[in-house]
């Protein structure tokens, strides 16, 4: 007996309950917030699947990273007009039927699929792993990631740039 | 036999024409028409050449030329003329000729005019001689497209008054104007090649030689299932382009509203070219689907002959009178198609020849008397005899062909399909044959009546109008003299057209 | 590491426009746009003398006939479009050129990249270093609400997709245990449906790319207000590049399973051909118009998927390559009008036969070529996918295709129609930039060449597919 | 030197043939009027000679055949042209080539007011008219029969046509040519029927198949029944009989020509050259022998109540090939193709003669003539000697002839027709009178003097050389005929009882007294007789409502059905074409209207086609 | 319970998020909203791969998580300042106002 299946069980609670947050709050200061939460929770995820690393990532670079981005782009744009801004949905029904509609179709392959086996055995340091392939196997995709970086944000300053 | 690649000088001399036209004469116009009468000239010469040097003892695919083009898939630029193929090439070079003669008078952009109208023979002359499918196809196309610029631009609008319970559709298309004919004609024509070109897939598919080739694709046996359907997507196809009922109302609108050297080329022959293919393809690669389908494909064409003749009756534009009458003569070629007898067979050919001079006849009589008159309306002219007697004349004698006057061309070409009809499995195909023949004889004298032979028009306007002149005399001339020679000595055309239909019909299975 | 070349090559030339770009006239950089051109031409020369063969990093890099043969494509559609963007007369496109030349070329080496890319990490990096760019060039005219607004439109639907690929490949990688594409074909036989479920999601995001109904629908907009030689550049280049990640996750080393993506390829197609024809018909935006007609491109190209085949997979390469030119072609030409008309209507090009008769010419073949009709090489491209899918079996597919070709050639006749019959507003010639011109020379003489003389273009082709199957 | 008869006949065919191409193809001599005249005659000259030629050297059972291919097929040919010589063909070819020259000279002074080109024009039709007859004539089978045929069917319809500017005669043109159109369609019908039964359209192969019997009888009458239909047709029977009446719309020469004299008996030629075909089908032949006589007795009736002298020579010109028929329906051909010989020479005169008085009074009118007997002596001689030939006269061309019918006719067991004969042999003796009495022999009109032709200005004088001479030629050979059957009696195929040459004598000259005394002595009121028959008169003057039928199915029925068909094909035919085009451009502008410009309703599209994808892939197939 | 979770689990936790963002997507007004939702969307694909890397007891998948979350910051950075721009040119943020293209 483990700590792992309720761990997950809370987890994925919080989890649903602050995507779901994140997508029907009326306060878009306070969606970013939950979204903060639900990104943590997916780093508490990665704990149980055992990927401390990745946890770690998660929480610098998403939760960190991409909250504060949009917690400046919603201050930028509310100074800009000068009010708080509160944020409806459009076509609920809609969006719920697609929606679901896409999850029943995703799940119906997923639970037809044949039960996987035990996990195996973690035996090295995975950090240290993902470091190595980072820098052999995979140091095409990292050295394009990088040139990835350069246009996006050549691209976001150029956007964001108020003159010319 | 000659070594020069003669087939290819016919088909490309046009072509050659248009780049010269299109480099090299511009704002030029008596250079342009020069330069089009030498190139098609060349290739009447030529086109006479080939008739002469063809060997009818031998018989089959003669002139035999090949340049591979896209090995792996076995299309070979592939040419060679039978019996059927040496007449309607004769037949294009007739009319070109005598179109470009007809069309002297164009004098709007008339550069590029004659590019057009030279490349679209080129396309014509391509269908009837490459003896590949895909070539065959690939010309098909070339051969329907410049007729959307050809009446858009040079072709002259109508009015059609929309009624009946489709009138919001003719008011969403626009019908009556040249627009309207020019796109309905390219796209129904082009629709039609869709089928056509289904089928050439399937048979090269599953003839499994690798090969476009008509000569390899004559050997194989197709399933039974495949001819079927295959036979019934090129009659669809290529009867679209010769006007099969229904399917046929682009040909009224395209023909009356096309300038004249182009309702000349397109009823005199490119028609022609959708009838050739139904035989040469249909008929020549599907026997099965051939027997399957024929009593279909006689059935309606009897509906064209007599539908097609009492539409004209109805007209009252004189362009319409003949694009319908030409409806109603394609069925003839078509009956005598599908009676797969020898008469009927050779009467089909033969139809389609003198078909095709008889309506470019008209057309450029159409065109000339629209040139002098400024009309088309056959019912506010009258007594045009007296004031242009050539034209008068011509129009009689292509009237008369087409009516199946004996010693005109029209005749023998009406009577060996009717002889072929009696013959087939459906003998009742004679009668509406016969009746669409005297519906025939009733519009067209009604028309020579109205507009030639009787009494003067009241209107001033029609007083004094001048006879065809100089060019145009050419072309009148031309097609008279073919007609009247090809309907005193069937023989001419009937010789080698036998050698290549009485095997067609061996490999059929109704001939020994 | 010749292998490499073409990438280092890229990634130098950004370097050099980079630095070009600090100096001279602040206000006019246009000369980082001519050195990139002239680097790519050089690395497109280059490119004819690689070989296929190199591998790296245990296959996750593969110099194959496929990736050269896609690398050449788009380096010349990279070319073609520079030298349109060149001419451009918004002031922001001289002033922003290092900018706009370096996120363009950036691009273009995610796409060098996804050609060779046989791992599945790299394939998505790549794919995203390709897709990123994009919208940022597409909202370059950043003043312009529209193109704001169809840069947001094209991230947000972008995005998306780019997530369902991600979410794809996840399913993918987790059932084949190994980031190696190789691995699909061994595990699709065991017919797992979660590798499946991974595909299908992954083709919904790849279908956003190449732009097949109804993941389309950020075209027309994205098309209309972006500029005319950037929007010729991004309706061939990336889509080319979605279809290379197709036939790599879908079609290399699949085997007999490959079947499974028939119905699938032909009911994409038939709808993409049928919405994509249907639709343009009443644009009266030809940019508009052309972006639909491009999404019913995409449905024959797909006809070509359909065919599940070596053949089908070398018809749609030639297809790619004739639809390059022609559809460069034309909206290079669109450019051209609308500097001179200021307008991207179609009722601009009335009479332009009259005004302007080889300009004319040159886009009644693109159109023609975009038609399928003889002699230009857009009937070749056709033909060659229908008879691909005929080999197969898909009569009815190719019907379908055939008969749309002719509601296809209905509006570009409509194009046609303003262009040569009616009369013109202007008599005035509509100039053309040297530059511009010289790139729909290109692209005509392309169209032409290739509809006269096909045949080295088709062993090409087949000789590329040869090696996917 | 001996020439056998084929090859004159064949000089004598293609002598106008030449003189034709000639005219047709040399503009300039066409246009020159006169001289283009002077080269047709020469043609008809020479072609007379030739035939005549023929006939002398042609004996009663030779034959000669010349065949040259035509339409080629794989086995042998398909069709032959050529010339068949016969005692038939040869008598018929002079009857032609004497009628056509004696035309063609008479024309000359009769038209010679019209206009050059015009002239020249008429001067190559009937070039071509006298070749397509002679065509017809010496036709060896039944294919080249009807290429001719129908060169004559045109001839007739460009000649009736030839003062095209008058309505009526275009009208009258087109009306013949489609009536006997109508009929050549039964022809037509007839000889491909004919033709996949015996393999070959000639005459002397089918002949050789039915005297060795294997020609199948079975169905045979459908066959015979459409070959005949040309001969109603063009030979003017009832219910066809409508067009010759109009056709007098032409130029008189041409219906001297062709309407009595030559292209109209070519239904009798027709069916006397092939009478051993019919005889295989007795019903058909009886039904040929009752509407020849119910013919020639409508067509006497009709000719009775007629005022233009050319339309009481058209009518009787209807009746007198009606006996002929009615000869062809009893079985003895020989006496019906006696009287087309004979009746060509006298109609011919009849026609010339009316010619020359409508030349010099410049009306049609008997009522408006009057009095001719004095103004123009010699056209009243020769017109009188017709009118007595036609009668049945004795010693005058007709009388042998038409007896020889009647006796034929009474032989075949035809009855009825018969008597129909008798009446109107009777009606014919009246009417032709009639017309005597009314214009050459009463009152002078006042205001019949002088026509258009220039010839007018008071007095009136009998027609130039050009014209009379001919009429004198052909006023000696009705004559002549009539006394060289007075001595040589031909060998009938039937014996006559012997009351019948009383009987035709009889009716005869009772005609002759009753228009006497009706129109000249005046005892016998035109009134009271007119009275008499009130019915008959009105139905005839109404032309018993036949033309009037025509007329009706003509605008009625076909071109109603025609508008009917053209509003079919442009507006539900083509409408169907428009409305899909029109669903097209419809659909197309309602899928754009998906294309919201909402960027979440673009990704909806993306869902939604994911979701079709994973439905799509699983399935079940 | 289970001693461990099994793969199913994690898979259908990260397509229930994996359907809240795309419902996210399609209803929020606000682009920001929308951006959200597709962070969402992108998260899931994290939990699956890291999921099925430890099922795998392979790193690659770690390496590929990597990579996603870095590419989605990217996207995010960019995604915003075009959001700040078009604020800028056209005065709102609400998607439904972003319809000058259509048809």
């Amino acid at each position: 007996m483990s700590l792992e299946p309720i761990a997950f069980g809370v987890l994925s609670v919080v989890l649903v309950a602050s995507a779901l947050a994140v997508v029907l709050t009326k306060n878009l200061f306070h969606s970013v917030l939950w979204l903060a939460l639900a990104l943590t929770g997916t780093a508490g995820i990665f704990l149980t699947l055992d990927a401390e690393f990745l946890a770690a990532v998660q929480l610098l670079l998403y939760a960190g990273g991409v909250v504060t981005i949009a917690v400046f782009a919603i201050v930028v744009t509310e100074r800009l007009v000068g009010d708080r801004i509160t944020q409806t949905s459009r076509q609920l029904t809609n969006g719920f039927v697609i929606a679901a509609a896409v999850l029943v179709g995703v799940l119906s392959f997923v639970l037809r699929a044949p039960q996987s086996g035990p996990r195996p055995p973690i035996a090295e340091d995975l950090t240290r792993a993902i470091g190595e392939s980072v820098l052999t196997r995979y140091v095409l995709p990292f050295e394009l990631l990088a040139l990835l970086f350069l246009a996006a944000l050549l691209g976001a300053i150029y956007f964001a740039r108020p003159d010319d | 036999m000659s070594t020069m690649p003669l087939l290819s000088i016919i088909t490309w001399m046009p072509f050659i024409g248009a780049v010269l036209i299109i480099f090299g004469a511009r704002h030029n116009p008596f250079l342009v028409r020069l330069i089009s009468v030498v190139t098609t000239g060349i290739s009447l010469v030529l086109s006479l050449r080939i008739y002469w040097l063809y060997d009818q003892q031998a018989a089959g695919y003669q002139f035999y030329e090949e340049l591979p083009l896209v090995p792996p898939l076995g299309i070979t630029y592939q040419l060679g003329v039978d019996g059927m193929s040496l007449l309607m090439v004769l037949l294009t070079s007739i009319i070109i000729f005598a179109g470009v003669w007809a069309s002297w008078t164009v004098k709007e952009r008339s550069q590029e005019f004659y590019a057009l109208l030279l490349i679209l023979v080129t396309g014509v002359y391509g269908v009837f001689v490459s003896l590949d499918l895909f070539v065959l196809f690939l010309f098909y196309e070339i051969a329907v497209l410049p007729m959307y610029l050809l009446i858009g631009i040079w072709g002259s609008s109508g009015e059609v008054r929309p009624q009946g319970i489709f009138a919001w559709a003719f008011r969403r298309t626009g019908v009556g104007t040249k627009e309207y004919a020019a796109m309905k004609l390219t796209l129904y024509l082009l629709f039609g090649s869709a089928f056509i070109l289904v089928g050439i897939l399937a048979l090269y598919v599953s003839a499994d030689s690798s090969s476009f080739s008509l000569l390899e694709l004559e050997q194989v046996r197709f399933a039974p299932w495949l001819q079927s359907w295959v036979f019934l997507a090129f009659y669809v196809g290529f009867g679209i382009l010769a006007g099969i009922w229904p399917l046929h109302t682009w040909s009224p609108d395209g023909h009356a509203s096309a300038p004249t050297a182009v309702s000349m080329l397109h009823a005199g022959v490119l028609m022609k070219l959708g009838a050739y293919g139904v035989v040469r393809l249909g008929m020549g690669l599907l026997p099965d689907g051939t027997h399957q389908w024929m009593w279909l494909v006689g059935t309606i064409a009897c509906i064209n002959i007599v539908y097609g003749a009492l539409s004209a009756m109805a007209q009252t534009d004189l362009k319409y009178v003949i694009a319908y009458s030409s409806v109603s003569h394609m069925g003839v070629v078509m009956l005598g198609a599908a009676t797969l007898t020898e008469s009927g067979l050779n009467g089909s050919v033969f139809q389609m020849f003198a078909h095709g001079i008889m309506t470019g006849l008209f057309f450029a009589l159409v065109g000339l008397v629209y040139e002098k008159a400024h009309s088309r309306e056959i019912f506010r002219m009258g007594g045009f005899g007296k004031m242009m007697p050539g034209i008068a004349t011509a129009f009689t004698i292509g009237g008369l062909s087409s009516l199946g006057l004996p010693a005109t061309a029209g005749f023998v070409a009406e009577f060996l399909t009717f002889l072929g009809a009696w013959q087939s499995r459906f003998s009742w195909w004679l009668f509406p044959g016969v009746i669409g023949a005297f519906f025939t004889s009733i519009y067209v004298l009604r028309v020579t009546k109205q507009i030639f032979w009787g009494p003067p028009a009241a209107d001033p306007h029609f007083h004094g109008l001048p006879d065809a002149q100089g060019p145009e005399w050419a072309a009148l001339v031309i097609l008279v003299f073919t007609l009247v020679l090809f309907g005193v000595a069937p023989g001419l055309a009937i010789d080698p057209v036998d050698t290549a239909t009485v095997p067609l019909l061996t490999r059929l299975g109704v001939m020994p | 590491m010749t292998a490499l070349s073409l990438e280092l090559g890229v990634l130098v030339l950004m370097l050099v426009v980079f630095v070009g770009g600090l100096f001279g006239r602040r206000d006019d950089t246009r000369r980082v746009g001519v050195i990139s051109a002239v680097g790519l031409v050089a690395l497109f020369y280059w490119s004819l003398h690689l070989g296929p063969g190199a591998s790296f990093w245990g296959g996750a890099f593969v110099q194959d006939e496929l990736a050269l043969f896609a690398k050449r494509l788009f380096l010349v559609a990279t070319v073609l479009g520079i030298l349109g963007s060149l001419t451009l007369r918004a002031p922001v496109f001289a002033r922003r050129a290092t900018e706009y030349y370096l996120i363009m070329l950036a691009s273009l080496l995610g796409m060098l990249a996804l050609a060779s890319a046989r791992d599945l990490i790299l394939l998505f990096v790549a794919f995203e270093l390709m897709s990123i760019p994009l919208y940022a060039l597409a909202g370059f005219q950043k003043r312009e609400g529209e193109a704001v607004e169809a840069a947001l439109k094209f991230f947000l639907v972008g995005t998306v997709s780019s997530a369902l690929i991600a979410y794809g490949l996840s399913f993918i990688y987790g059932v084949t245990r190994t980031t190696q594409i190789a691995g699909i074909g061994a595990a699709l036989a065991s017919g797992s449906p979660l590798l499946i479920l991974g595909l299908v999601i992954t083709l919904g995001g790849l279908g956003f790319k190449i732009a097949a109904f109804p993941f389309h629908m950020w075209v027309p907009d994205t098309y209309e207000a972006a500029n005319a030689p950037f929007v010729a550049w991004l309706s061939v280049a990336p889509k080319a590049a979605g279809f290379i990640v197709i036939f790599r996750l879908y079609l290399e080393g699949v085997g007999e399973r490959v079947v499974l993506w028939v119905p699938i390829a032909t009911g994409l197609a038939a709808l993409t051909i049928v919405a994509g024809n249907l639709m343009a018909i009443p644009q009266q935006n030809i940019k508009r118009l052309l972006a639909y007609s491009g999404v019913a491109h995409i449905g024959y190209m797909l006809v070509g998927l359909a065919a599940v085949s070596a053949n089908g997979v070398a018809m749609m390469l030639f297809y790619l390559v004739a639809y390059l030119f022609g559809n460069m072609g034309a909206f290079l030409v669109v450019e051209a009008v609308s500097q001179a008309e200021g307008s991207d209507n179609i009722n601009a090009y009335r009479g332009l036969a009259q005004r302007s008769p080889v300009l004319a010419l040159a886009m009644l073949l693109f159109l023609l070529s975009l038609g399928g009709i003889p002699f230009v090489a857009g009937f070749w491209a056709k033909l060659y996918v229908f008879w691909a899918a005929a080999e197969k079996g898909l009569y009815l597919l190719v019907l379908v295709g055939a008969v749309l070709t002719v509601v296809a050639l209905f509006y570009y006749l409509l194009v046609a129609k303003r262009m040569y019959i009616d009369a013109p507003a202007r008599n005035t010639p509509v100039p053309v930039p040297p530059l511009l011109a010289l790139a729909i020379l290109i692209c005509g003489l392309g169209v032409v060449v290739m509809g006269v003389y096909p045949k080295p273009f088709v062993l090409t082709a087949f000789r590329v597919a040869a090696t996917i199957f | 030197m001996t020439v056998d008869p084929g090859t004159l006949a064949a000089i004598a065919l293609l002598l106008p043939a030449a003189s034709f191409l000639l005219l047709a193809v040399a503009y300039p001599l066409r246009r020159s009027g006169r001289v283009a005249g002077l080269v047709s005659i020469l043609g008809a000259a020479g072609a007379l000679a030739a035939a005549l030629g023929a006939w002398a050297r042609q004996t009663p059972e030779g034959m000669t055949r010349i065949a040259y291919e035509w339409i080629p097929q794989e086995a042998g040919s398909l069709a032959t042209v050529g010339v068949l010589a016969d005692a038939d063909s040869t008598i018929m070819l002079v009857l032609v080539a004497l009628v056509s020259l004696l035309v063609q000279v008479y024309s000359l002074g009769y038209l010679d007011a019209e206009p050059r080109p015009a002239l020249g024009r008429y001067y190559t039709y009937q070039s071509l008219f006298a070749f397509s007859m002679m065509g017809v004539v010496l036709a060896p089978g039944f294919l080249q029969l009807f290429v001719f045929w129908e060169l004559v069917g045109l001839c007739s319809y460009l000649l009736i046509g030839y003062w095209y500017e008058r309505p009526e005669a275009a009208r009258a043109a087109v009306k013949a040519f489609w009536i006997t159109k109508a009929g050549d369609m039964g022809l037509l019908i007839g000889i491909v029927l004919l033709w996949y039964r015996a393999g070959t359209f000639d005459y002397l192969e089918i002949y050789d198949l039915v005297r060795a019997g294997q020609l199948s009888v079975a169905g045979l009458g459908l066959v015979t029944f459409c070959l005949y239909l040309g001969a109603m047709g063009k030979s003017a029977q009832f219910p066809l009989h409508v067009w010759l009446p109009d056709a007098m719309e032409g130029p008189t020469p041409v219906s001297a020509l062709i309407h009595a004299a030559t292209m109209v008996t070519a239904g009798v030629y027709l069916l006397r050259r092939t009478i051993w075909l019919f005889a295989l089908t007795p019903d058909v032949l009886h039904l040929i022998g009752w509407i020849g006589a119910f013919t020639a007795l409508l067509a006497a009736v009709l000719a009775c109540v007629q005022s233009d002298i050319k339309r009481v020579l058209a009518y009787s010109t209807v009746s007198q090939l009606g006996y002929m028929m009615s000869a062809m329906g009893a079985g003895f051909a020989a006496a019906g193709f006696l009287h087309l010989l004979t009746h060509g020479v006298f109609k011919a005169l009849l026609f010339l003669g009316a010619g020359a008085a409508i030349h010099a009074t410049g009306t049609n009118d008997i009522y408006r003539m009057g009095g001719l007997r004095r103004a123009l002596p010699q056209t009243h001689i020769v017109f009188v000697v017709g009118t007595l030939s036609l009668a049945g006269i004795p010693l005058f061309g007709g009388f042998y002839s038409k007896e020889e019918i009647l006796g034929a006719v009474w032989s075949g067991r035809l009855v009825w027709p018969f008597w129909m004969l008798v009446v109107a042999a009777f009606l014919t003796a009246f009417y032709m009178f009639r017309v005597v009495f009314i214009a050459f022999w009463g009152e002078r009109r006042a205001d019949s003097h002088g026509g258009p032709h220039g010839h007018g200005g008071g007095h009136l004088h009998d027609a130039p050389a050009v014209m009379s001479v001919p009429l004198w030629i052909l006023a000696v050979l009705s004559v002549g005929i009539g006394i060289y059957f007075v001595r040589h009696h031909g060998e009938p195929e039937f014996t006559a009882p012997g009351w019948l040459t009383p009987l035709a004598v009889g009716v005869a000259v009772g005609g002759i007294v009753l228009a006497w005394l009706t129109y000249q002595a005046r005892v016998v009121s035109a009134d009271d007789l007119a009275r008499a028959f009130a019915p008959i008169r009105r139905a005839a003057q109404a032309r018993f409502w036949l033309d009037d039928l025509f007329e009706g199915l003509y605008r009625g029925a076909l071109l109603g059905l025609s508008r009917l068909v053209g509003w079919v094909d442009r507006y539900i035919v083509d409408g169907l074409v428009n409305m899909f085009s029109a669903w097209t451009l419809m659909w197309g502008d309602r899928l754009r209207r998906i294309q919201s410009g909402l960027p979440q309703d673009y990704v909806y599209g993306l869902a939604v086609g994911l979701l079709l994808l994973l439905i799509w892939v699983q399935w079940p197939r | 319970m289970p001693t461990s979770m099994p793969l199913q689990a994690y898979l259908v936790l990260a397509a229930v998020l994996f359907a809240i963002g795309l419902f996210g997507v399609v209803t929020r007004r606000n682009t920001i909203g929308i951006l959200l939702g597709i962070e969402l969307m992108l998260n899931s694909v994290n939990i699956n791969l890291v999921a099925f890397a430890r099922f795998a007891g392979d790193t690659a998948g770690l390496v590929f998580t990597v990579f996603t979350i870095s590419i989605t910051v990217a996207e995010v950075a960019l995604g915003l300042a075009l959001v700040i721009l078009i604020f800028r040119v056209r005065r709102t943020v609400v998607a439904d106002h972003l319809d000058l293209l259509q048809g």
